[in-house]
């Protein structure tokens, strides 16, 4: 295997007596959708916060394309082709989504001390950002305010503004979570469209929607990556069904 | 912009006009105090005392019909520049007098006098206006700040008193005081100690005056500080030990919070309740039967203000429009001073004297007693720098 | 200087401390569990130093008066929450901070409505007027003991029920997570009336024992809170120990700092520069304190548990 | 909707713009350094809602810049330099510089913590500003002559000067308009609604919310500038918390995260203040329950009640 793209080792976050990631440690190649499962609490919204540089890890260290990015923030790390949705879904909700996916454009067209001229009637701001939200199916809702808009269709703006960046690595925290289930097949259709064009790390717990996204999974449990695989192995893992798999068919 | 320019000198021309088309009306007044927040304790007295002299001059001062108008500075030098423009461009007053705050007159009386009105200040006396900054156009019926810390000085010095500390609040005027003191009081001193202004707990100063064991301690402390630093002096177990000799500190304002604690206290003063004159003993009782407090010198001097207005109006037969005679007139201090007879200097502050007094106990009360003069027909140190001639 | 001395700066540092740990606690405990910035605090330090005054005047006893004013405070405290405050928890801290300066404006005329603007008298009680003597050489006002000692009790006080009563854990976990504690079926307006009467009656123990010392005066409040702003902050705001460890430092550091910044500096730069450098440094010690602490731990140095 | 603002807004302009000539008219030349007074604050409060509204940054230390450019021409004109040229451009200059340092020490914190070190540094410039005996300490000091603009423009004129007022008022909220809507405007007011997302998306946020601070102070700057010339005196008390406060309220007042808001605030606070003033000694029993009141019950403000429910 050629280097990955994102290569994590002993990643390691405590709060106080808890440890959220206890020396975690995750491969992902060029294009491939890894998939990060495991019960709540786990350490997986963790893990996701210090791959994007929203938390310092207390040990470890984060490679992406044969650099080190463990010190850098989180905007540096957009700026290298990282991004990410929230679990809970974090928009400008006074702006209109088209606002919301040319600010993601913004933030990588050069720099934004720029006091006179009306973004909203910059071209190379617009005119990328319209093209984002057709992608993701919001091209008619591009004028209403973000905060108006369906659960299901913000989650959607998040996607956009992800993918507005340009990014070659996405870490997407749940991305269906909360939605009906039209809206999450939507989202799955998107998620798919988008599978081997870049790079993904998906936390989900829906598990319809990680075996038809994953090209592998990894299964987390107290901060620890017990196992990772392929889809079918992982499915088969007796240990992964006694951790977690079991909880959920109870649940 | 030419228009705009020739609009303005209408509208000022129009205006003076109209000022002396109204000779023959009411004089308006407008008396500029701080009324509201801590402060506007002072301002109480100030206003009761202007009322108490339009009781006595039977509302009519210099003969004419009188109003006066009332603003608060709110102890802020834009606010008061504020009031005073209000006071002279809307209600278009005749004279305007009061003024607590150094820094709040250093911005009033230049626009009043530069709008050619007659200011008469009632407390504030800093040395800028003694000196180069004099007006024809300004007068004070109080003191120049240095003044009394200058008597106190020399109290001291006569008393052949030595090893004294020093404390005075870290800003302008308590540097001012502690310079004026220094004028005239020459023996040694251990300490200087500059607090924090507004500072509410001195037991810090006060443990470290005790470790220096001075002879005598001399304070300035104005308002809630100096209430805050007698009682700690007290309760320290001080007063009996060393004796403390203030300015501006134990007066009619705050003697009622301080009570015993200001017993055996020395202060220096041109005027207190108990001076023996005519002119102060019925202002004393007339103000204590219509306020039901016993006044201040910040009373007695607002008092004298609008006696001196009305001195000065009836000079000139209540020709308003005739500033020359009404300056002349009040030059010429001619009126009952709460004080006894004064005359003023050539910078139009008084030339008054100063006493020595000492808080003693009272037939109910804690009261300031005068102890001896200490200076007679003193003049303040700035007079000199004073271009003006007459 | 002897050792003595610095010993006895150190008491009154100390003295001073617990005066501010007063008012910081109730201000702490009323930020960590309802979110509330509550500039009238100095207020409610004001309107308890009057209500004791007033209470001495009517009664003539110390004791009677000290009770008065803690319950009247309280009293006051918990209507100005439920008239004014209640409504402006899930607000953010703008108008909680617009809110409580209105109400500052307002206490401070209404104080002067009734009492008038002259300050009041107010003196220690005869029992309490005298020293002790610590050690040879050392002898510390009484009444300062007694504030300190006072103080102290309080701290412990309140650690107890914090750490170990019911209430106390309620105020913890509200202060972690305020819809935990609705769904376990208290009556959370109710804990929090409760909390900011106590808040108040905190406040207003610091004014009554303030008065004596201090000036009671519309007003008198201000300065005060901006001092214990100071120490919350310090401490880490919504934390007990913080603000107790925030009170104490700032108490020493300003005491200190005028007692000890100005002999330091003569021997360095000289008498004269010493003057007007050390009272100027002095005032501004607590304010420098408070901007190195945020520098280092913009959290305070006990942030609470919410973050 | 917007047609009551536009309206408001007309007439507002359209009012100010013809103060003079009212005042001239009725021969009350007063409320010409009323008004005058009035929009040198709102100038200070546009400058506090930049940050304040736009930028969600609470500063509660906004008049350490009014002192500060009130110090930048009163300390030259103390040494005998009257020309606005040199105080002018120190005072916007100085107040950037001064926000600049506070700005790099205070955004590293959030929430409370930024409301009370703004607020400590505030207090700092204060108790310095009292300290200094040479330039006046507590008393302050005297300003001999407005600044002087060559012949160009007399500031002695009173008519002149409310104009000269008026324009920098209108400029700012011309440069306001375009700034906010700009891409740095965007930035600043994402910044406010959501910080985290826009660190996500790749805005390395801390250099925009100090720009935004250090331009708010350098008008702010502007603002004591003009407050010493109108004032012709200059105290420390410019910096005193509770001018942040009152200062704070104008914004708030009138409506913050908007361009108008602010100069309304200013506008009503301060005629407020000068007609309870007048009425009653006890004025701020009524104005303390009023802001409460405003709170409670006109979160958007003034400028929000105009547009009616919208």
């Amino acid at each position: 295997m050629a280097e990955p793209l994102l290569s994590v080792r002993g990643l390691r976050k405590r709060f106080g007596g808890l440890v959220a990631t206890d020396g975690v440690d995750l491969d992902v190649a060029e294009g491939e959708t890894l998939a990060v499962i495991g019960p709540n609490g786990a350490g997986k919204t963790t893990l996701i916060a210090q791959l994007s540089g929203d938390l310092a890890p207390d040990a470890g260290t984060i490679r992406f394309a044969g650099e080190d990015v463990t010190a850098l923030p989180a905007p540096e790390r957009s700026g290298r082709g990282f991004a990410r949705s929230f679990q809970v879904t974090s928009i400008f909700r006074e702006f209109s989504a088209l606002d919301n996916v040319a600010l993601a454009v913004q933030a990588h067209a050069g720099h934004s001390f720029r006091f006179w001229r009306r973004a909203r009637e910059e071209r190379a701001l617009r005119e990328p950002a319209r093209a984002v939200l057709a992608q993701v199916g919001l091209a008619a809702r591009a004028d209403v305010e973000a905060g108006a808009l369906a659960h299901g269709e913000q989650r959607q703006l998040e996607i956009a503004m992800a993918l507005a960046t340009r990014p070659r690595l996405l870490l997407l925290d749940e991305p269906v979570a909360g939605m009906g289930i039209d809206e999450s097949q939507r989202m799955v259709a998107l998620l798919r469209t988008l599978r081997g064009r870049h790079t993904i790390v998906l936390v989900e717990h829906d598990m319809d929607v990680v075996f038809a996204l994953a090209d592998r999974i990894s299964v987390m449990v107290y901060g620890r990556v017990i196992a990772t695989g392929a889809p079918e192995a992982i499915r088969g893992n007796a240990e992964v069904r006694r951790a977690y798999l079991g909880e959920e068919v109870r649940a | 912009m030419r228009t705009l320019r020739g609009a303005a000198v209408l509208a000022l021309v129009a205006a003076l006009m109209a000022v002396q088309a109204r000779a023959a009306e009411p004089v308006k007044i407008g008396f500029i105090t701080t009324l509201s927040g801590p402060a506007g304790v002072i301002g109480k007295h100030m206003k009761d005392s202007v009322e108490l002299a339009l009781d006595h001059l039977g509302r009519k001062v210099g003969g004419l019909d009188t109003e006066v108008i009332y603003r608060d500075d709110q102890r802020k030098a834009d606010v008061g520049k504020q009031v005073a423009d209000e006071l002279l461009k809307k209600d278009r007053v005749n004279f305007v007098a009061g003024i607590i705050w150094s820094n709040v007159m250093l911005a009033v009386a230049p626009t009043v006098t530069g709008a050619g009105t007659l200011m008469v200040g009632t407390n504030a006396g800093p040395h800028e206006l003694a000196g180069k900054m004099c007006n024809e156009l300004y007068f004070t019926t109080s003191w120049q700040n240095d003044q009394t810390p200058e008597a106190m000085g020399k109290h001291m010095q006569d008393q052949k008193i030595t090893d004294v500390y020093v404390m005075a609040p870290n800003y302008a005027a308590g540097k001012d005081m502690v310079n004026g003191f220094k004028r005239y009081f020459k023996g040694k001193l251990v300490d200087e100690v500059y607090t924090k202004l507004g500072q509410q707990d001195y037991q810090a100063e006060i443990t470290a005056l005790r470790a220096a064991n001075p002879k005598a301690v001399f304070v300035f402390y104005p308002g809630d500080m100096g209430i805050q630093f007698l009682k700690q002096y007290a309760q320290a177990g001080l007063r009996d030990q060393i004796p403390l000799f203030s300015v501006y500190t134990v007066d009619e304002t705050t003697l009622p919070a301080v009570g015993d604690a200001a017993l055996g206290n020395f202060e220096a003063r041109y005027w207190s309740p108990d001076l023996k004159n005519e002119a102060s003993q019925k202002y004393v009782a007339d103000f204590k039967k219509k306020f039901g407090y016993t006044p201040s010198y910040y009373g007695a001097q607002s008092y004298d203000g609008i006696l001196l207005i009305d001195s000065a109006i009836r000079a000139v037969k209540g020709d308003l429009g005739n500033k020359k005679g009404m300056v002349a007139a009040m030059r010429k201090a001619d009126f009952k001073s709460t004080r006894g007879k004064f005359t003023y200097n050539v910078n139009h502050h008084p030339i008054e004297n100063f006493y020595l007094l000492k808080a003693v106990k009272g037939a109910s009360e804690v009261e300031m007693q005068i102890q001896k003069t200490v200076f007679e027909n003193h003049k303040d140190a700035y007079y000199q720098d004073c271009p003006m001639k007459w | 200087m002897s050792w003595l001395l610095v010993l006895e700066q150190c008491l009154n540092g100390l003295q001073f401390g617990v005066m501010l740990f007063l008012m910081a606690a109730g201000l702490t405990l009323v930020f960590g569990i309802m979110n509330l910035v509550n500039l009238a605090h100095g207020s409610l330090y004001m309107v308890g130093a009057y209500f004791a005054t007033a209470a001495f005047g009517w009664t003539g006893s110390f004791v009677l008066s000290v009770v008065f004013s803690l319950l009247a405070t309280l009293a006051v405290g918990m209507v100005v929450e439920v008239v004014a405050l209640r409504t402006l928890y899930e607000r953010d801290h703008l108008d909680q901070v617009l809110a409580t300066f209105g109400l500052i404006l307002f206490f401070n005329e209404a104080v002067a409505m009734v009492w008038g603007r002259t300050a009041l008298f107010t003196t220690v009680p005869k029992a309490l007027s005298g020293h002790l003597q610590l050690l040879p050489g050392l002898r510390y006002p009484a009444y300062r003991a007694v504030i300190i000692l006072v103080g102290l009790a309080v701290a412990l006080l309140l650690y107890v029920v914090v750490s170990r009563t019911r209430l106390g854990m309620l105020i913890r976990a509200g202060a972690s997570n305020r819809t935990m504690v609705a769904a376990l079926g208290v009556n959370v307006r109710l804990l929090y009336t409760i909390v900011f009467g106590v808040g108040a009656a905190l406040a207003g123990l610091g004014g009554l024992m303030a008065g004596p010392i201090y000036t009671v005066q519309p007003g008198m409040g201000d300065d005060i809170l901006i001092q214990v702003l100071v120490v919350i902050v310090i401490g880490g705001i919504g934390s007990i120990r913080g603000a107790l460890v925030g009170a104490v430092v700032v108490g020493m550091v300003d005491t200190l700092g005028r007692a000890f910044l100005k002999p330091m500096l003569s021997t360095t730069i000289g008498p004269a520069a010493a003057n007007d450098a050390g009272p100027a440094l002095a005032s501004m010690l607590i304010y420098i304190l408070m901007a190195a602490v945020l520098s280092f731990r913009p959290q305070g140095l006990f942030p609470a548990a919410r973050g | 909707m917007r047609t009551p603002r536009t309206l408001a807004l007309a007439v507002g302009f359209v009012a100010l713009a013809l103060v003079p000539v009212v005042a001239a008219a009725l021969n009350q030349p007063f409320y010409l350094d009323l008004v005058r007074r009035i929009m040198i604050f709102a100038i200070a409060a546009v400058s506090l809602d930049l940050i304040l509204g736009f930028g969600g940054m609470v500063s509660f230390g906004h008049a350490a810049y009014l002192g500060v450019g009130a110090y930048a021409v009163a300390i030259p004109a103390f040494y005998g330099v009257h020309s606005g040229f040199v105080q002018w451009p120190l005072a916007v200059g100085l107040s950037a510089l001064v926000a600049l340092v506070i700005g790099t020490l205070s955004l590293r914190t959030s929430g409370v913590y930024f409301i009370m070190i703004t607020l400590a540094f505030a207090q700092m410039l204060y108790y310095l500003g009292i300290s200094i005996n040479a330039w006046g300490a507590d008393d302050g000091m005297r300003l001999a002559r407005r600044s002087q603009f060559g012949g160009a423009v007399d500031l002695g004129n009173p008519y002149v000067f409310y104009y000269v007022v008026f324009g920098l008022l209108v400029l700012l909220l011309w440069l306001g308009h375009r700034l906010i809507h700009a891409r740095f405007g965007m930035v600043i007011r994402a910044a406010r609604s959501n910080e985290p997302r826009l660190r996500a998306v790749g805005f390395a946020t801390f250099r925009y919310k100090l720009a935004a601070f250090v331009l708010a102070g350098a008008a702010c700057g502007l603002a004591g500038a003009l407050l010493t010339n109108q004032t012709e005196y200059l105290t420390p008390s410019y910096m005193h918390w509770t001018r942040s406060g009152d200062i704070m309220v104008m914004v708030i007042l009138g409506g913050m995260g908007t361009l108008f808001g602010p100069v309304l605030g200013a506008i009503v606070f301060l005629l407020l203040e000068d007609v309870l003033a007048a009425w009653t000694v006890h004025w701020q029993v009524v104005l303390g329950p009023l802001l409460v009141l405003i709170v409670l019950y006109a979160r958007r403000g003034l400028w929000g009640l105009l547009a009616g429910r919208g």
